[in-house]
């Protein structure tokens, strides 16, 4: 017995989820970018898992999408960490709730 | 009769894995893993066990001293003795300190440096896990001892424990960049991420006299060097051990641990020093090749283990004769040298192969080499002041 | 591939990254992060896909989670203040899980086993980004480039 | 007939160019590589002139073209394109030798100039220029260089801008060689639209071959006459002569270079580059564009003969010889002589440079005094000086046998002679003969002999950079002469392509003896004229001209130059500012007034709109607008400036979706 596609979208979904709690839920800035890298790592899972499932494996579509998309989440996490630290230099504070400077 | 010599580890295991003949495949499988796990434990503990006794006779050698002497013939069971001795001591755990990371971090860091090992062909047919990315692996591996370092300063909750951290970090960031640089030119060259692959095409003799091992290479040479110095800041070995500088900051990030934890990143260190190595002869220095035809009767394994006493040797040797550099020079060395340096490398190798690989490739990438260093040394000459030095604290 | 080591893996991946989302420590949250990126690795091993995989643990362990840590580090005194848990957020999350979960489970389709694959090796991939896919490599290297520089530009401190 | 020569006849003007390029980037501390590169670019273009010289010299009516698109537009092929053939190579090497000359001279006449790179550049740039005005085989491509030759005329006559003398002789300069490029341009434009093609020669397609002359007919005339326009201009002709005696502001080397040997050439040049347009008409040799001339030459030639005569500066006696001896060329061309004109051209660009030197190096001797009048007896303190610009002044003056000049000049005078139309060319020209050894008598008098008076006393030798091109360009203009005896006329046999025998018999003429009687009276005239020049004769005193003492109102005619300039200013530049303030005035009181017309009817209706839009519309607007700020306050409700609630939103959005496609599906 093998594992199913069906099985491997729901640890993704379960993943994002996971993703989406921590960065709808934690006071702290850093918990906001953690649950976005979290939701990207889920979506590379289902890109790999769709090119694992899917009848063509050359060229390798799934692969390149999620190594791109790892560049990129990356990229994001440097600049939002550097934004994290930006703001805590300027506020005082992480905690998201503090920062509303925009509210209407 | 050499050959069977050469395959004697080989063919022992394949008997072992006989005698389960008719068990399931993954049985096969595990036991496999599991014999390759204990062989490389057993030998690279034993090698850390003689290493660490035969640095102390060697830094004692050049410090005009006998060292130790007393435990065994010629103070051979030092090791055991200093085993007793950590295991029976103390384990102190800080109050204050973050109880679970302080615990895991030794053992991270000691479990990143040995699954570094299991992928370098320690002779013909002898990589103990054939991965098709062993390189990337061995490097994803080793980015991972970073977060352990880290780990064991936080955890201390002691400031001497988190400056030597941050210090350990930032030095082996610095570096990790020239260290997987300089291993490029050869992935270029071979075309391949499979050590396995990397060490087959160094086989060979050029007029069956200099084997065609990548070092001898302008920019295999250069690339060696670069190599070298970055894992000797990698292993935080002297003259870059300051992270652990016992005049400044204790011991760094070991400073709160004591007995069977602090033997382990003693370990740890010592087994990254051995990954490092084994991945320089690997790449640079021809990896169970002989360096002559007529030698070709020794067994692989004994030709890498060679290549590999000869670079722990350099490195005790470097740490007997070198002072330990500033932080601020070191990251300079790091960013203005070594990365434009590892690029060139990079550069001159791809010249290389475009010339021809032959003569004409070889005179190229060394002018493309010179040239750089040349211009790179005048441009960082060190009589000339370097700027104050500038300490950037987040407040 | 193997349901037990799936379900091993898919258990160590959900918990550890529960655990990032929920612990009260921030570093030992951070560090979950970083362990539940290895169960993925682990994953996408089982998948086949080795070299992401690989390049999920460098990226993610070796560079990310460092970056946290650090981050946790450099905004320090802000972290031992005690944080409320914002529970507005988890019936979202169950809902969104939920929904997503139903419409997996409805479409009937996507229950399939994975086909027989040739290995997929190093050189098939360096093959593809260095052909079809040289222009967005190109494209990501420059956004890389722009990242740090843009991460140092906003973490200089500014002259007074 | 191709030949390499021509495919790289372009390096010829490009040396100097690159060598000014080059220069311009140095900074001006770098005096000793400016002059060593300029000189440099100048000699390559010597060398390579003398190479191209060296191929013309195998065949008779050598003549090769080297044609290249430069642009299309449309269907049409802009075309340019470089000929190389007698008259252009004979133009080359004397471009070449007097510039490097010169070049040489002014290391030492410029040592002391602060910017002295600049200078240099500027030379190059001009030589570049002139050698590329010399090569063209467009006219348009002559049209450029011909424009960037004025553009460095116009830089180095105000090169000392600081003096406001010189910026408004460049000013000048610039402005009234303009006036007759504008009739060039016309022609140039002209010319196009009737033959299409601006190519002088182009495998029998060009404008001055055949076919290309057929097609212009009777226009042929007046598109000679317009671009006789732009030589008049630059080689300053009758009308607009005035701007050459202000250009002598420049610095001397310059007034040698480009106001004496070069560029005021290059209109001689121009018309003898485009004679097939000039002599094409009816009567073969006398047209009326050629009549037109003539005509201008001569009141040229003579006018600024009597000019000269009462010139105090130095340099100034100089440059309206140099018109006169324009004039003369031109008479030359217009009738029929384009040979001997094309002579005189070669071998006055060789003694007015070695005049033009010459003087430069009296001025420096005497430490920039510039009045004959205040010099006087340096024939003993600056001898090589001397005997130079002697060798000069009997060259220009036409002294036969010896000095090129006297070749020349009776090369012209024979030619005029047998002009069909009418002998009064030839007799004008005779008394300009006259009146041209008497101004140089009267200069070398003043300059050179009697007593050492005010500055001169302190006169000194020039340095060797200086005396060295004199020398050269006096051996020159002795030499040369060599190639133009009509016992041996090479250079005209090289010029108009005939086969040239030797035959001493031709060296005796009678015009021999007209011109030596005519020269020598010259000659004579003023020695006994200025015998004692500089100094107080009976109740004459020092300061004071013989020939003002002796006529005071027509010396002041003279002096000032016949009052044309005044006359210009009284009437053309006078009728300019008439007709600027009235279009000032119209621009202030008319268009203004009917701007602000209309502005304040605007204005009005602006008035009114706003009263309307203050009470009617705005009321209503008010009441929306609070409505809208309401209605935005309920909303920014929403804007919490919390993103957790934003992410939040976008999950229950996505959520919503997610329901939205199940229902749908």
């Amino acid at each position: 017995m093998t594992p199913t596609l069906q099985a491997f979208l729901i640890v993704s979904t379960a993943l994002f989820s996971i993703g989406l709690l921590a960065a709808l839920s934690r006071r702290h800035a850093i918990f906001i970018l953690i649950g976005i890298e979290m939701m990207l790592a889920a979506a590379n899972l289902n890109f790999i898992a769709f090119w694992r499932f899917g009848p063509h494996h050359q060229p390798p579509i799934g692969v390149m999408i999620a190594l791109f998309s790892i560049a990129i989440a990356a990229a994001e996490a440097a600049v939002g960490l550097a934004m994290v630290i930006a703001v805590y230099r300027h506020y005082r504070t992480t905690n998201v709730d503090q920062l509303d400077q925009l509210r209407g | 009769m050499s050959k069977s010599i050469d395959q004697i580890f080989v063919n022992a295991k394949q008997w072992l894995l006989t005698c389960l003949g008719g068990s399931p495949t993954w049985v096969i499988q595990v036991v496999s893993s599991l014999v390759n796990i204990f062989a490389l434990l057993a030998v690279f503990l034993t090698l850390f066990a003689l290493i660490s006794v035969l640095e102390r006779k060697i830094l004692a050698r050049i410090q005009n001293r006998y060292g130790p002497n007393r435990v065994g013939p010629f103070g051979l069971f030092q090791p055991i003795a200093d085993g007793i001795k950590m295991l029976i001591k103390e384990d102190i755990v800080p109050a204050r300190a973050d109880k679970i990371v302080h615990f895991l971090a030794p053992i991270l860091i000691a479990a990143a440096a040995i699954l570094a090992l299991g992928v370098i062909p320690y002779g013909r047919k002898m990589t103990p896990f054939t991965i098709d990315g062993g390189i990337l692996f061995f490097f994803a591996v080793g980015s991972t001892t970073e977060l352990a370092v880290f780990m064991a300063g936080w955890g201390s909750n002691n400031k001497f424990s988190m400056l030597g951290a941050m210090r350990a970090i930032a030095q082996m960031i610095s570096y990790e960049l020239p260290l997987i640089l300089t291993a490029l030119p050869v992935v270029m060259v071979v075309s391949s991420l499979t050590p396995d692959r990397i060490v087959a095409a160094q086989a060979g003799y050029t007029f069956g006299l200099v084997p065609r091992w990548f070092v001898f290479t302008p920019w295999g040479a250069a690339a060696f060097i670069l190599f070298f110095i970055s894992g000797l800041v990698e292993s935080n070995r002297t003259p870059f051990d300051v992270p652990e500088g016992e005049s400044e900051i204790v011991a760094g990030h070991m400073t709160e641990y004591s007995g069977f934890k602090y033997a382990t990143f003693f370990m740890a260190e010592y087994i990254g020093m051995f990954a490092i190595s084994g991945l320089g002869v690997t790449l640079f220095l021809g990896g169970w090749h002989a360096p002559a035809r007529a030698l070709e009767f020794v067994p692989s394994y004994v030709w890498f283990f060679a290549k590999l006493s000869t670079l722990l040797f350099v490195y005790i040797w470097v740490r007997g004769t070198l002072p330990r550099t500033r932080v601020d020079q070191m990251m300079n060395f790091a960013w203005k040298f070594m990365l434009p340096m590892a690029f060139t490398c990079i550069l001159a190798a791809a010249v290389w192969h475009y010339a021809g690989r032959g003569l004409r490739g070889w005179l190229w990438s060394l002018l493309v080499i010179a040239i750089v260093y040349t211009a790179l040394s005048t441009l960082l000459d060190t009589r000339r002041k370097f700027a104050p030095r500038v300490y950037r604290f987040a407040e | 591939m193997n349901s037990g080591a799936f379900i091993l893996i898919a258990i160590f991946t959900l918990a550890a990254a529960l655990a990032a989302a929920t612990l009260r420590k921030l570093m030992h949250a951070a560090l979950s992060f970083a362990l539940a990126f290895v169960g993925l690795a682990s994953s996408f091993f089982l998948l086949g896909a080795e070299f992401v995989g690989l390049a999920l643990v460098f990226v993610y362990i070796g560079a990310v989670a460092v970056l946290i840590v650090f981050t946790i580090l450099l905004t320090r005194r802000d972290v031992e203040k005690d944080r409320g848990f914002n529970w507005g957020g988890v019936p979202i999350a169950v809902a969104v899980f939920g929904g997503l979960t139903w419409s997996i489970l409805k479409t009937q389709s996507i229950a399939i086993v994975a086909p027989r694959m040739p290995a997929l090796t190093v050189k098939q991939i360096g093959a593809a980004l260095m052909t079809s896919y040289v222009w967005p490599l190109q494209c990501v290297g420059l956004l890389l480039t722009a990242a740090l520089i843009g991460a140092l530009i906003l973490v200089i401190e500014e002259k007074r | 007939m191709n030949s390499w020569i021509v495919t790289y006849l372009w390096f010829v003007p490009a040396a100097p160019f690159v060598a000014s390029l080059i220069i311009l980037t140095l900074s001006n501390a770098r005096r000793r590589s400016a002059a060593a590169l300029a000189i440099a670019g100048q000699i390559a273009a010597l060398a390579m002139s003398i190479l191209a010289f060296g191929q013309t010299l195998q065949t008779p009516g050598f003549r090769v073209v080297q044609n290249f698109t430069w642009f299309t537009f449309g269907e049409q092929a802009l075309r340019l394109g470089f000929v190389f053939d007698p008259l252009g190579a004979a133009m080359l090497l004397m471009v070449a030798l007097a510039g490097l000359c010169i070049f040489v001279f002014s290391v030492g006449y410029m040592a002391e100039d602060k910017n002295f790179t600049r200078f240099f550049a500027y030379l190059s740039f001009f030589s570049g220029a002139m050698l590329g005005l010399v090569i063209a085989n467009s006219l348009l491509l002559l049209f450029i260089f011909w424009e960037l030759v004025g553009l460095a005329s116009y830089l180095l006559i105000g090169f000392w801008i600081e003096r406001p003398r010189a910026a408004e002789a460049a000013k000048k300069a610039f402005i009234t060689t303009r006036i007759g490029d504008m009739g060039f341009f016309l022609g140039i434009l002209w010319l196009y639209g009737r033959s299409g093609t601006l190519l002088f020669y182009d495998r029998g397609n060009g404008c001055l071959e055949s076919a290309g002359l057929a097609m212009l007919g009777a226009s042929a005339t007046f598109i000679a006459l317009l671009i006789f326009c732009g030589a008049v201009g630059k080689s300053g002709q009758f009308p607009l002569h005035v701007w050459l005696p202000d250009a002598m502001e420049g610095p001397t080397p310059v007034s040698a270079l480009i106001h004496a040997a070069t560029m005021v050439a290059a209109g001689v040049f121009l018309v003898a580059r485009v004679y097939p347009l000039f002599s094409l008409g009816p009567i073969n040799g006398v047209t009326p564009s050629l009549t037109v001339v003539v005509w201008i030459g001569v009141t040229t030639a003579l006018m600024a003969a009597l000019i000269a005569i009462a010139q105090a500066d130095i340099k100034r006696v100089l440059a309206y010889s140099t018109v006169s001896q324009l004039g003369l060329m031109m008479v030359s061309l217009g009738v029929g002589g384009v040979a001997a004109g094309i002579m005189h051209l070669l071998a006055h660009g060789f003694f007015k440079a070695l005049l033009f030197l010459g003087a430069g190096s009296v001025i420096h001797g005497c430490h920039g005094e510039q009045d004959i009048r205040k010099m006087g007896g340096l024939r003993r303190l600056m001898p090589v000086t001397f005997f130079t610009y002697a060798v000069g002044m009997m060259a220009l003056s036409g002294v036969p046998f010896f000095f090129s000049g006297g070749w020349t000049k009776e090369e012209i005078l024979h030619a005029t002679a047998s002009w069909a139309p009418s002998h009064a060319p030839y007799y004008l020209i005779l008394a300009g003969v006259v009146l041209t050894a008497l101004y140089m008598t009267r200069q070398v008098i003043y300059v050179f002999f009697g007593n050492p008076r005010a500055t001169a006393e302190h006169a000194h030798e020039s340095p060797r950079a200086m005396t060295m091109p004199l020398i050269v360009l006096a051996l020159c203009a002795i030499f040369f002469s060599v190639v133009l005896t009509p016992a041996w006329p090479w250079l005209h046999g090289y010029l108009t392509g005939e086969p040239v025998h030797f035959e001493i018999a031709r060296l005796i003429q009678p015009m021999l003896f007209v011109s030596l009687v005519l020269v020598g009276g010259g000659v004579a005239a003023g020695i006994w004229i200025y015998r004692k020049a500089g100094a107080p004769e009976r109740d004459r005193p020092a300061e004071i001209d013989p020939l003002e003492y002796a006529q005071p109102a027509l010396f002041r005619f003279l002096a000032n130059g016949m009052w044309i300039d005044e006359l210009y200013d009284r009437t053309v530049i006078a009728f300019s500012w008439a007709s600027a303030r009235l279009s000032d005035w119209m621009d202030r009181y008319f268009w203004d007034g009917l701007v602000r017309g209309f502005g304040a009817i605007a204005q009005l209706f602006g008035i009114f709109t706003t009263s309307v839009g203050e009470r009617g519309i705005n009321a209503g607007v008010d009441e929306t607008t609070v409505g809208t700020r309401g209605l935005g306050r309920l909303i920014s409700a929403a804007h919490s400036g919390q993103i957790q609630t934003y992410l939040g939103a976008v999950a229950i959005g996505m959520l919503a979706l997610l329901l939205l496609y199940a229902w749908l599906a």
